[in-house]
């Protein structure tokens, strides 16, 4: 707990969190992991996990009464902050149970539902989202899973896709159409779906770049007990707002970190072997145009962590503008990765120990920074007409 | 014997290049299908080489290859139909190694050489690995033969590699060396690492300049041509997608947003079809700035083929990010020819430099034409 | 008559224009025009048609019974061909009167118009075009200018605007409404209207890059006989769409081949000066790969002019795509020689000797290519549409 | 002294600073309209000297300069504030080479150079010139003076130049020197040639070293700030046109095509600011990596206000083209921001340099916070 201790001075915090991960992360986990299986790296994140629960990281930016260390979002910047210079691994299939399962239950869950279901995070249970459909991506609110009421539980027919660790979960945040007749953003209703229940079928989705982190839930007659509805029948969308808002930039944060530090080897190697790029004036220049526009979304991924403080932050489209921005970036830096890799840069392999070891693995995976969580056509629309106040006609 | 080929190309007239591209075009749209290319790159079938033999049985083998040695002698416009077409479906196989191969041979092998691989290669019998980025490497004499190690573009089972000796290019025969397959992101052509230990070339092509040209030339031309291919086709297989997709009560294809990037798409391609036709048209006729037009065609067409693909994968939205839809298929494949003979970069400055060599000589290298 | 005499060996021909182009352009045209005011302008102009009319290279393409020479496409592509390796002057504030009235009047002209009118082209007279009007551009079709029958006249009441060269003009093309209540392209009525009647009055609008060729009209009252109205009374959209289809791509082809012959003048004196640019990978680089773009759109414009020689060519799209790719592209062009001329290149100049000799100039003119004659916004809304067969809605 | 003005400003809270802004854009949207702007540049009114005359009355003139010689010391912080605002409003006047050559003497005059002239430029009694692109030419010594032909950024009534004399830098004064305006395509700032004979330089500055990096990082963020100030306001000016243009039965603002080019050029903006606010703060510390970000704020923020500018043009449409709308005057100021200091790309070369220096002595260039 030396960790947490520290939290009232931030500069000692960050160094505790410096020499713990100094001494917990294996050094050659990056080597472990570039050929692991699913399986194996399902079974290391839940190491991971555990590791960060023993020293009160699992779920530090939670409240105390539901097991947290209640920390400010300061707190959880120095952490991401830290983990991303040590290259510590990610919690990636974590992200639903830490941040967008507390971001619904705090604000809407009951007290019943939060005793029942919090404290078992930080024990390792596993959560997906049931949002999205084959034909609800952009327009979600059109989403058609029907929940049928049958005395206490309600009847769950449909299918979902782009659900992220599903295959490996134990509850899911369900979204489902209970009055068809409605205006297509008020017959939704919000369930906590278990995953073990029958009739819940996942069906891994592959991509593009050879991994499964996304599948399809085709659920056929799933029994869900109406105590385990969040919020009232047909209010599920403005909860459903709540879970989407949840995420306050803090996994943006570290992928920008991540990103400063890797490009940051990658220049040095570079610099140490002479690598021919460097030698051309052109592929030099768009280099350090890269580090100019990454610098300032750092900058700006500091800001929306700051507005996140401020009450309107809601309304803000700066995150949408940040989208735009860090995600098309990235898309060229690894572009411009795989340019100067040549021929080598083909061979076909996933994870990689060196930055940018497997460029075309980068680029590829770089399309679900601007695919998900809103493509970046969404994210235009949200800038112009929110943001810019242009008229939707 | 490269101009007696162009003379045929020359006198072909757009009626009958036509015909042989909608030929061509009829059999891949059928044989080499979507669902066909997706079984492949998952290993579930051999198309590959049911390609290569129905290739070979339509004498597309031997566009390239003069008549007296087995070939239709169809030259650079025959060549660059078939790699379009090619292209357009994503058809696996050693095509771009093998048919340029053949031109290195047309043009600067003696007529025993010619006689000895040309009808085997128009017959479909071998394939051929060519460096995939020529220069990169070479091969060193060691007593009675030739060692090293090249990373070529070409089948696993390739018969021979034509591969650059100090100053010389040689072929070489491949039963018994040492062949790895290297595991590609484009799963639609093989990229191998052949190691020679004291191998005994089989020929020595005369004129190591002309062979070089040749060969550069021609693998530059088919990779621009399949680049054109493979950048129509995601684009005209994304349109149709975007037309039956529906968000928000309509297809996607009517947000104007998204055909506005259609449009400039389909600009895009109209304008790399035409840098390469320029191209093709300019080393037929032998010009002297055929060069400069070939290695920009590569340079351009292969970046212009890489936007087009990333932007049909974004306009695909999610599904677009998936291993089951055509778009990554395209987007990797155009990846690799981007990559292929040299640094786009070093075309470019190679461009630069002809165009003020011909300058200097007074000469106009802007003619179109002949 | 030497130069159409020889218009049967094509060759032959073209050697003849060059002889007389050698002869009859003064060397220095370009340095008196460089300061010229509109008005020595427009009487230069009027000189070069008066020398082109001597020698039957006025209205070649014009059939023989209205005074032509009836040459094809081919001649007119050669005659262009030589203007522009000449770089003779051009005949731009004639385009209306030599291209879009003639394709106008022949299809939809009485007898007595086409008496009338075309013999004074080639004496100088000069045509402009009314259809924009100040809330009708990219929307022509919902222009308001009214038409309004009185005994044997119409009398004209509103305003148009960007009429190329009107303020020199000696008669109009026009569009107005005669029936505000019929769907807006069933009530417009197409007169031809005396630039020197009573109630027309012209304000020159002055452009960003300092010069005005277009202007407002203000039409007030002003009375034209039925017997100038071409075709039938709200008939006259379908006739406008001959007006507008009767630039056949000639003068895009002109204005490409002079680009070629500019950008090759300037490359040679870039070598022969030694211009720091050269030294520049990264500019050489972008400099080839606008060659190779113009190749490409030089190539475009010629399938256009073949395809307009086919029946169907109305329906393409291919003029669209040109206008995207040619106008772009010497917009970079433009913008690279603002790049590499610094400071030099801030300094006001209109028209310049020196090919590029006038960056700036060059780069603000760019815009008339995008945006007139259906802005490239229109263009793309036409390839998407009946080009790719996306759905309008 | 610069670090002193420096730690004033590290200490201005963004409150403050935000306030700054506020009252600097309310004077200048009410006295530098688009109206008065367009009435400027054809030559109506004398905005220049009205606008120069109120800001020096409101010590604009000395945010960069230290209380004791007569400014506010409001640093870096406080000049960005003040040339983006006169961006925005594509305020006419020597705010660039004026204040950037208060920058240098503040940096490295003596006291003596200081005393004479800082008190004067705070006051608005005199503006200054400096080289268009400094080092492109340098003045010579000619008997008792010095002596040569420069092209500077400046009014043609300034009091003196800046003017580098082999490796010094010396203050020359103009009184009587020949100064020819040069007529510009930006007629909102003046780009003057200086013709020097035998002039015997006002002062010398102490190390011509630092006297250069302090010119060149204020000229460098003031254009950059300038850039951003226009981008923006030219944006919001398209947009609110936008709203009110209809064609079709509806605003243009409401077709998606041009709400996604609307929204991108949002995105291009908040990404120049805050290359811009990172180069200001990092230069504000003195931190050893100021230099890279400096160059690289300036290369990117004047070239993206080149792209913003040039599509707010197209976006206007017909009237875009004309000269009594506003897009153009924004545009050419963009463009004279692009070429002035140096070449962009010799500004990226620069900072790669940079970049690699700093990376070889194992320290980060790329941190955020001092």
């Amino acid at each position: 707990m030396t960790i947490l201790d520290a939290q009232h001075d931030l500069p000692a915090f960050r160094l505790a969190i410096r020499d713990w991960l100094a001494e917990v992360v294996p050094p050659d986990w990056k080597a472990r992991m570039v050929r692991a299986s699913n399986e194996e790296y399902v079974a290391f994140q839940r190491w991971w996990m555990a590791e960060r629960s023993k020293v009160g990281l699992a779920i530090p930016h939670w409240p105390k009464e539901y097991g947290g260390a209640g920390l400010t979002l300061r707190h959880l910047v120095a952490i991401a902050d830290e983990m991303a210079r040590a290259d510590a691994p990610q919690a990636r299939i974590f992200t639903i149970s830490l941040i967008h399962m507390p971001g619904t239950l705090f604000p809407h869950g009951t007290e019943e539902q939060k005793r029942r279901y919090l404290p078992g995070v930080a024990k390792g249970e596993l959560w997906c989202q049931g949002f999205s459909e084959p034909n609800s991506g952009s327009d979600l609110a059109s989403l058609r899973t029907r929940a049928v009421r049958d005395g206490d539980h309600y009847v769950i027919n449909g299918q979902k896709i782009w659900s992220s660790s599903s295959m490996y979960a134990d509850h899911c945040l369900l979204l489902t159409r209970t009055d068809a007749n409605a205006q297509k953003h008020r017959g939704i209703t919000y369930f906590i779906m278990d995953m073990h229940a029958p009739g819940v079928e996942v069906r891994p989705i592959r991509q593009a770049n050879g991994r499964s982190e996304f599948s399809e839930l085709f659920l056929t007659d799933v029994r869900i007990h109406a105590e385990n509805m969040i919020g009232a029948e047909n209010n599920g969308w403005r909860i459903a707002q709540a879970t989407l808002g949840s995420e306050r930039g803090v996994i943006a944060f570290e992928g920008a970190e991540r990103q400063r530090y890797e490009i940051e080897a990658f220049y040095r190697k570079s610099l140490e072997t002479g690598a021919a790029w460097l030698r051309d004036t052109q592929l030099h220049r768009e280099f350090v145009s890269f580090l100019a526009e990454m610098q300032a979304g750092r900058r700006l991924l500091r800001r929306v962590l700051e507005e996140h403080e401020k009450p309107d932050a809601s309304a803000s489209v700066l995150p949408s503008i940040i989208k735009l921005s860090v995600t098309v970036l990235r898309q060229r830096i690894c572009s411009f990765m795989v340019r100067i890799a040549g021929v080598e840069g083909q061979e076909f392999a996933m994870l990689a120990e060196e930055p940018f070891g497997s460029p075309m693995f980068d680029f590829v995976s770089a399309f679900s920074g601007t695919i998900a969580g809103g493509t970046n056509e969404i994210q235009r629309n949200i800038v112009a007409e929110r943001g810019l106040g242009m008229p939707r006609v | 014997m490269a101009t007696k080929a162009i003379e045929t190309a020359g006198s072909l007239d757009q009626a009958t290049l036509d015909a042989l591209r909608e030929g061509i075009a009829a059999v891949l749209v059928e044989q080499s299908s979507s669902a066909a290319v997706h079984a492949f790159i998952d290993g579930e079938n051999s198309l590959d080489r049911e390609l290569w033999s129905q290739a070979a049985s339509l004498g597309w083998l031997g566009f390239g290859i003069p008549e007296q040695y087995g070939g239709l002698g169809l030259g650079a416009h025959g060549l660059a139909i078939l790699h379009t077409e090619i292209g357009r479906q994503a058809a696996p196989g050693p095509y771009i190694s093998t048919l340029s191969a053949a031109q290195a041979i047309v043009e600067s092998g003696t007529d025993a050489t010619r006689n000895t691989w040309l009808p085997r290669i128009a017959s479909g019998e071998i394939s051929a690995a060519v460096p995939a980025t020529p220069g990169a490497t070479v091969l060193t004499r060691s007593g009675t033969g030739v060692s090293g190690t090249l990373r070529c573009l070409g089948a696993r089972d390739a018969a021979f590699v034509l591969a650059p000796l100090g100053d010389a290019w040689v072929i070489v025969e491949l039963a018994g060396a040492e062949v790895n397959a290297m595991p590609m992101w484009d799963r639609t052509r093989e990229v191998i690492d052949i190691r020679l230990q004291n191998a005994r070339p089989a020929a020595v092509l005369e004129d190591p300049e002309a062979t070089s040209v040749a060969l550069l030339r021609a693998m530059a031309l088919a990779t621009a041509a399949d680049s054109c291919g493979a950048a129509r086709s995601v684009t005209e297989r994304t349109i149709a997608y975007m037309k039956t997709r529906e968000q928000f009560g309509q297809p996607i294809a009517g947000f104007q947003a998204l055909k506005h990037r259609a449009a400039d798409l389909a600009t895009k391609l109209a304008v790399m079809d035409e840098m390469v036709a320029h191209a093709i048209h300019r080393a037929a006729a032998d010009e002297p700035d055929a060069e400069i037009w070939v290695w920009l065609a590569k340079a351009e067409a292969t970046e212009a083929a890489v936007f087009v693909t990333t932007d049909c994968v974004q306009l695909h939205g999610g599904v677009g990010f998936t291993w089951d839809f055509d778009p990554h298929i395209f987007l990797k494949r155009a990846r690799l020819n981007e990559v292929l003979i040299m640094p786009n970069t070093a075309l470019r400055d190679r461009a630069a430099a002809g165009l003020a060599a011909i300058t200097r000589t007074g000469r106009s290298a802007l003619e179109l034409e002949p």
